[in-house]
């Protein structure tokens, strides 16, 4: 579903990742996991367009989306959930809502997103009317999830989701990527807590100084000795 | 070890910043057929159309200096050049000074120095003329002014300033002279006006060195002539709006109003008296703003019944002084417009430059200065009905004003379509019958 | 007592003026930070549009509007392509003085094509018209103006605040980068936000084309008044800016009717009194 | 006593020596100081010697104006308001008092400073645009009092005595007398923004401008220290305010203290790269030269505005291809070649 | 007691973010703040430091009252901290971060300079010394962070979510240097942080906060048993993991 190939992105002209290539197919949960500065944020922004390629190409659904904008890219079905959540904290969680919706436009698929994301969330429902900003940490993740959801994307990219959260959200959070994936949807996840997030994902890529260094399956990367070693302290 | 770029960015910046500044203006080495005259006026921001003029002016005179012009009885128009120069042409250098008395004293030095011009003139702004008349003082160089009417500047005891301009006193002593003169029935087609009428008035100047200097004057001097100042306002510079200070000028019910404006406030009073209803028996205003071409054209009707005081009417010119009226044709020819207070001003600047580097028969400074003291322009020559040019002096304050000058008083009336600056004083020269009083808003 | 009537009534008419011809700094303000030196260009460009359309068209100036806030959009457009995207990429300051440079180009480039001469529009349905009360006597142009203001402003707080596209202008204000991940074309809201403005700039100078006069150099006039509107109000705030508009024209009138020359300081001075106590402006967030 | 000794010696090492500085800026500053102080011995002209003289001041201003808007960050729209304070200091002693020039300096700065003094508190409780509007408002406040006050001389303003040249009672010279006036003037505080860059106090300013509560972590006091260099900054304008009143010989509140000044003032520093020792330098030798020579060469010609057209279209495209002015161009190329290299 | 923090409220227009926290720390402990998203934490850690006033409640830190003090001031008395989101002063170089803390304590610029290379070498970041931080990455913008409140001299160090972000590996390196640390300049550590294998490794004593309260208080082993803890923050998951 989606390719990406042997791609090389500076920053303000330093290199920052050196011909990555990896592959996330339909229905598919992949990991990415790595040390801080590995470049897998730096990733997930060329994916979705907030930041181009010197060279490679990235292909999502057989269309090639290297050279597209954000909005273009978002328009096709991918949504990019970022790190540090960026909720619009003036504007209520409806709101939020609605604009996660902005590529969607007609009344009823609103709706129906909404509803599924009220099931998912039922929290957000009772907060319907807060501002965003006035939510607890964990209730802003969900948020961000949910406003997620509501454009239907068919790759779902987050960006530590648990980061700052408390043991008992981050479990939660988790458990709520866990059932995404079950329902169907193709997840590309960037998790710190490396160990979890291998055993949650079909497949996996390390990333190391810009580089995808290992790959394979989640629960064999899990148990891999080099991981153990560089990321778990093992 | 340091970086190429760095060290040749460096240094290539500071040689090009330091060789610009070092840049000297290619000083021409000007022909001897040509003298060259330093002029300064405000030709951008909000005095750019008055400095349009007086430069069409200036150059109209230049001009006529410059090249026979058989068909004008004026002497000057015969001489090709300065005769006793051996007929050297006279070569303005004009300069925008921007209304900023900094930049006038530095474009002063420009064309003192570097383009060795015999003399200066200019600059409107009176606050320009000041720090433009330091700079001549200093360095000992001729400055003749013709367009700030600012009583200040003669009364510095400058040796190289003078000024052919009357000032405000003149001009406000003609005011009440008029109104007298309206009062005893001497006004052309007014009969006797009572006192009571005219005798409340409201002044408002614009708060520069000339508005409040104009108000001021016409404060002191009402009481003299029997007229009691029922509202004062120095208004704001660069004001948005003046509905409140017309509904305060309204509010204490004036006979006349009496402006000191610059072109554009005047409008937007103008503009605000009709909106409220508001008609003064007379509405007058110390040249500046009023007497402009502009004034008369944007206003169009409305103007009809406003009294200026300036120097030049060419209605006047017509009927009593054919060589005015003879240039204010080729000034129409060129421009479109009759000449006005402004523009003939400008134009009689130059024009005594000309006599006086004539007298003078020298560039040399001090044989300027000397001309300039002694000169006599007959009043056959000039465009003004003025008594002539003489920078005598009638007070022991004053020093190089022209003391045969004179003001005049003209009103704008709507006729055929277009408003006609008609003159209403000296009463000897009237043109027309005065619209008395100002007209009823409709 | 009918002074104090006369007074408020001309303030508040000359206020909602204020507040619309501050209506497009602020709407720009609040989607990008951005301080608009050219703003009081823009109202110029405005009015000579207007000026320029019915004159030579021979049309009803209240005709031209729409055609007027046509130019305005456009010159919004233009400039944030040409100009405002590069600046947004700089600090602040480098902002303030790439619209100061703006503000210098449009005025001069207009001096340089029309000639700096004063120029008034004659004909007109609002022209010279006046509505007497026994208190006060109304000029129905200035009328005409508070009420489009009203109108502008309801229409403009409107789409903000009820439609989706105002929806994702806020969303772009507050944070551009998350906006982006939502599918918002950015770039183009951006240029949206200028095209409004200036297009509301166009209206407000189309409508004081009526009774004021048009010279290169006006905009200078109004350009400080609206900072210190918009700034009063908040900046972002539309409703700020129309109660900050209404409070500067009543500061305007009454010190304009007892001490003229320094009415603007009172209206600065009492910029600075409110946000000593309240440093974001009276509405600002 | 030798604790004190060595301070002193300290202080003194700080302000002449650029031994941290690279080669290259070194040489070319030292090129640039002698070509100015030779100046008016290379050109023989008088407008370039103005020009020259114009360049000094606003690069001056502009060093000033660095500190707070610079160093400290805080966008400054109302330095002219300073200047206003020099020169009418300088120009009602000496016309009412005959005080000479170099008493009445003194007592510019410190209207300049105990003024700011009473207007920085309310105004650092404001940020970014906030700010920068309130000190543009408060400037213009000052400006319409001096104009309405009667014993400011009002609009009418203020002309000097004129006095026979040179007279260094009153400050009065020839053009290459007041040339090296301003040189001199230029230098003292060019020497004390060498110390000054290199101080614990700058240190601290930048700290305040990037971060406030990181500063304040690290026991700085961020209010004192944006207060304290604002009012520094006011008393380097006001000392360019003097020097203009006895330059120019004739001050009104309109030519010294418009909105305009204050701008080109913040603008010769953000043109030249704010926050670097060189920016208002660079700046001023740009901005100056570029408006007086197309203000004289163009201004006359009759097409209006078309020196402020090109003017305005120079500074957009700095401001929008260099936001960070010419000094960040050579910055950039550094932080290249130190990323390339490290 | 060497801090003390006494029955502090603090309110935020009618929000009680602090409501009657008390607690003390002895000289040289390690102290553990945890506590769900929203519990008051970081509001407590203002309130200590000075970037807020508290509405009631005093603190006390060695024996001397400094409730109320702005922030500059109690960094000069000795309170050291770093930030949740991180605030680098970004036109500086690295070294010049850590000297700015330095100048907190001297005036000299060589002796400042000598200083922050000195702390730099403690915390391994001697290479970067020179880079501007925001071209490196969040963990080691964490680490200048910490360098940084180390250049003030501190005595009391509170560092809030210094772990959040780092993979385990980070984790374990980050508990090194501030066990080191902890040593060598005899310092007081304060921290809140989520990372339960950063808190329960490093803390001698924990506190558990919720809904502006203090829930709990002891020993790591003893607090994470707590029903209420569990409950509230550890989640069923860590307990049974545990």
């Amino acid at each position: 579903m989606l390719k990406v190939n042997k791609i090389e992105v500076h920053y303000g002209g330093v290199p920052a990742l050196h011909e990555v290539s990896f592959e996330v197919g339909k229905g598919e949960l992949v990991a990415i996991v790595g040390a801080n500065g590995a470049g897998k944020t730096t990733t997930l922004k060329t994916v979705v367009g907030a930041l181009s390629p010197v060279s490679g190409s990235i292909e999502f659904e057989g269309v090639d989306i290297t050279e597209k904008n954000t909005a273009e890219v978002v328009r096709l079905g991918i949504t990019y959930v970022p790190e540090g959540r960026l909720i619009f904290g003036p504007l209520t969680v409806e709101e939020n809502l609605l604009l996660g919706a902005f590529t969607t436009s007609t009344k009823e698929e609103i709706e129906e997103r909404m509803d599924y994301v009220h099931h998912l969330f039922p929290i957000l429902k009772e907060r319907y009317k807060q501002r965003g900003g006035t939510l607890s940490g964990g209730e802003q993740q969900m948020l961000a999830i949910g406003r997620a959801l509501m454009s239907s994307p068919k790759l779902l990219m987050l960006d530590e989701p648990s980061l700052g959260l408390m043991p008992t959200l981050v479990t939660e959070v988790l458990e709520v990527v866990a059932r995404l994936k079950e329902k169907g949807n193709t997840i590309l996840l960037v998790e710190q807590n490396v160990r979890e997030a291998l055993e949650l994902a079909d497949r996996g890529y390390v990333l190391e100084t810009g580089r995808v260094v290992l790959e394979g399956e989640g629960k064999d990367l899990s148990r891999d000795p080099h991981i153990k070693k560089a990321y778990l302290g093992l | 070890m340091f970086s190429k770029t760095r060290s040749l960015l460096v240094v290539g910046f500071l040689v090009c910043a330091v060789t610009l500044i070092g840049v000297a203006p290619l000083a021409q080495a000007g022909s001897p057929k040509e003298i060259k005259i330093g002029v300064l006026f405000p030709l951008s921001g909000g005095l750019a159309s008055t400095g349009a003029l007086i430069r069409q002016g200036a150059e109209l005179a230049a001009d006529i200096v410059n090249d026979k012009w058989p068909n004008l009885d004026i002497p000057m128009a015969k001489w090709e050049g300065i005769p006793s120069l051996g007929g050297a042409k006279i070569k303005l250098i004009v300069m925008d000074h921007r209304s900023d008395p900094a930049r006038g004293a530095d474009l002063a030095k420009r064309l003192i120095e570097d383009e060795k011009v015999v003399g200066i003139m200019g600059c409107y702004n009176s606050s320009v003329t000041k720090s433009v008349s330091t700079v001549c003082e200093r360095y000992g160089v001729p400055m003749i002014n013709s367009n700030s009417t600012s009583p200040l500047l003669t009364r510095r005891g400058y040796n190289w300033f003078w000024r052919t301009t009357p000032d405000n006193i003149t001009f406000t002593v003609d005011l009440f002279k008029f109104l007298e003169g309206l009062v005893e029935g001497k006004v052309r087609g007014v009969g006797k006006i009572p006192r009571e009428e005219l005798d409340d008035l409201a002044i408002a100047g614009e708060e520069t060195e000339y508005g409040t200097t104009g108000a001021e004057l016409l404060k002191e001097m009402a009481p003299e002539y029997g007229c009691r100042v029922v509202k004062y306002i120095l208004y704001a510079h660069e004001s948005p709006d003046l509905t409140s200070e017309s509904q305060a000028m309204q509010a204490a019910n004036p006979d006349c109003v009496l402006f000191i404006p610059y072109v554009s406030d005047v409008i937007l009073y103008m503009r605000t008296f009709r909106s409220l209803r508001f008609s003064p028996h007379i509405i007058w205003g110390q040249d500046a703003g009023t007497v402009q071409p502009d004034f008369a054209r944007v206003l169009g009707k409305d103007a009809n019944g406003v009294i200026t005081r300036t120097v030049f009417i060419p209605e006047v010119a017509i009927k009593v002084k054919p060589i005015a009226a003879q240039i204010n044709n080729v000034y129409k020819e060129r421009t479109g417009e009759d000449l006005s207070g402004t523009s003939a001003r400008a134009f009689t600047g130059i024009q005594a430059w000309a006599y006086v580097l004539d007298k003078a028969g020298s560039t040399e400074p001090k044989a300027i200065q000397k001309a300039c003291n002694e000169i006599y322009i007959s009043p056959d020559d000039i465009i003004m009905l003025w008594g002539g040019i003489n920078f005598g002096s009638t007070t022991p304050d004053e020093k190089g004003q022209n003391v045969l000058g004179m003001g005049m008083i003209g009103q704008w009336q709507w006729k055929d379509g277009k408003n006609v600056l008609e003159a209403v004083y000296p009463f000897d020269y009237a043109t027309a019958d005065m619209i008395y009083p100002f007209p009823e808003w409709e | 007592m009918a002074l104090a009537a006369e007074i408020t009534a001309s303030g508040i008419l000359m206020g909602s003026i204020f507040a619309l011809v501050a209506l497009g700094l602020t709407l720009i303000f609040g989607v990008m930070n951005v301080v608009n030196f050219a703003h009081g260009e823009f109202l110029m460009i405005g009015m000579y549009s207007a000026f320029l359309i019915s004159t030579f068209l021979s049309i009803e100036p209240l005709v031209s509007l729409p055609f007027v806030a046509v130019v305005g959009f456009l010159l919004g457009i233009i400039t944030y392509y040409l100009l405002i995207r590069y600046l947004l990429r700089g600090p602040m300051i480098a902002q303030l003085f790439g619209t100061f440079g703006l503000m210098l180009f449009l005025r001069y480039l207009v001096m340089f094509i029309l000639g700096p001469n004063p120029r008034v529009l004659h004909q007109g349905v609002l022209i010279g018209k006046s509505v007497s009360l026994s208190w006060f006597t109304f000029d129905i142009s200035k009328l005409a103006a508070a009420g489009f203001s009203i109108l502008l402003f309801v229409l403009v707080s409107w789409m903000i605040e009820r439609t989706k596209l105002g929806r994702a202008l806020r969303a772009t204000s507050i944070d551009a980068e998350a906006a982006g991940y939502m599918g918002i074309d950015t770039e183009k809201m951006n240029a949206l936000a200028w095209g409004i403005g200036g297009a509301t700039a166009g209206i407000a100078g189309g409508l004081l084309a009526n009774f004021y006069y048009i010279t290169p150099t006006v905009g200078m006039l109004f350009i400080m008044i609206a900072f210190a509107t918009v700034a009063l109000g908040g900046f972002g705030s539309i409703r700020g800016a129309f109660i900050a508009g209404l409070i500067v024209g009543l500061i305007m009138m009454v010190a304009g009717y007892y001490l003229s020359q320094i009415k603007l300081a009172f209206v600065y001075l009492a910029y600075f009194l409110v946000v000593v106590l309240r440093p974001r402006g009276l509405f600002g967030w | 006593m030798v604790g004190k000794m060595k301070a002193v010696v300290g202080v003194l090492k700080d302000t002449f020596s650029f031994n941290d500085l690279p080669l290259s800026e070194r040489i070319a500053f030292a090129a640039f100081l002698v070509f100015v102080f030779f100046f008016p011995w290379i050109v023989h002209t008088s407008y370039p010697r103005v020009v020259m003289i114009r360049f000094l001041l606003f690069a001056m201003y502009g060093l000033g104006w660095n500190l707070i808007g610079g160093y400290g960050g805080q966008v400054d729209l109302g330095q002219a308001k300073n200047v206003g304070f020099g020169a009418f200091a300088t120009a009602l002693m000496i016309t009412w008092w005959g005080v000479p020039f170099w008493i009445t300096v003194p007592v510019g700065i410190t209207v300049a400073v105990v003024e700011s003094f009473a207007v920085a508190y309310p105004m650092f409780r404001l940020r970014g645009h906030y700010f920068a509007i309130a000190t543009l408002c408060v400037a213009l406040v000052w400006q319409k009092l001096f104009l309405f006050w009667d014993w400011t001389g009002g609009a009418r303003g203020v002309e000097l005595p004129i006095k026979s040249a040179p007279n260094f009672t009153y400050m009065q010279f020839g053009t290459i007398g007041y040339h090296y006036f301003i040189f001199a003037l230029f230098m003292a505080e060019f020497l004390f923004m060498n110390w000054f860059r290199k101080s614990k106090m700058s240190y601290e300013l930048q700290a305040v401008r990037d971060n406030e509560d990181a500063a304040a972590s690290l026991g700085i006091n961020v209010t004192w220290t944006k207060v304290k260099t604002y009012l520094i900054t006011a008393a380097m304008g006001a000392v360019g305010g003097s020097f203009y009143a006895v330059y120019h010989l004739y001050i009104d509140p309109r030519c010294v203290m418009q909105l305009d000044l204050s701008i080109l003032i913040a603008m010769t520093a953000m043109v030249g790269g704010a926050g670097s020792i060189w920016g208002p330098i660079l700046g001023a030798a740009i901005l100056i030269p570029l408006d007086m020579y197309l203000g004289a060469l163009l201004g006359g010609m009759g097409f209006y505005g078309i020196d402020f057209i090109i003017y305005a279209l120079i500074i957009m495209v700095i401001a929008a291809r260099e936001p960070r002015g010419i000094w960040g161009i050579i910055e950039r190329a550094r932080r290249r070649g130190y990323v390339l290299r490290g | 007691m060497f801090l003390e923090v006494k029955n502090l409220y603090k309110e935020f227009g009618g929000v009680v973010a602090n409501a009657g926290v008390s607690f003390g720390l002895e000289k040289g402990e390690i102290v553990g703040l945890i506590g769900p998203n929203g519990a008051g934490k970081t509001t407590l850690f203002n309130c200590i430091a000075g970037y807020y006033k508290p509405t009631s409640g005093k603190v006390f830190f060695k024996d001397k009252d400094i409730t109320g003090w702005p922030a500059h001031r109690t960094a000069r008395s000795g309170i050291g901290r770093t930030f949740q989101i991180i605030r680098m002063m970004e036109r500086l170089t690295v070294e010049e971060n850590v000297m700015v803390g330095a100048f907190c304590r001297i005036n000299d610029r060589e002796r400042a300079r000598r200083d922050a290379q000195e702390i730099l070498e403690l915390v391994n970041l001697e290479e970067q010394a020179n880079a501007h931080p925001t071209e490196l990455p969040i963990a080691t913008q964490k680490r200048i962070e910490l360098a940084r409140a180390l250049a003030i001299e501190p005595e009391l160090l509170t560092l809030d979510e210094i772990a959040a972000g780092l993979n385990p590996l980070e984790t374990i390196q980050i508990i090194d240097t501030l066990r080191r640390i902890h040593k060598e300049k005899n310092l007081t550590l304060l921290l809140t942080e989520h990372v339960m294998q950063f808190i329960m490794r490093i803390s001698e004593r924990i506190i558990v906060m919720a809904a502006g309260r203090k829930i709990a208080e002891g020993s790591p082993q003893e607090v994470a048993r707590k029903e209420a803890v569990i409950k509230a923050y550890l989640g069923e998951k860590y307990a049974k993991g545990k």
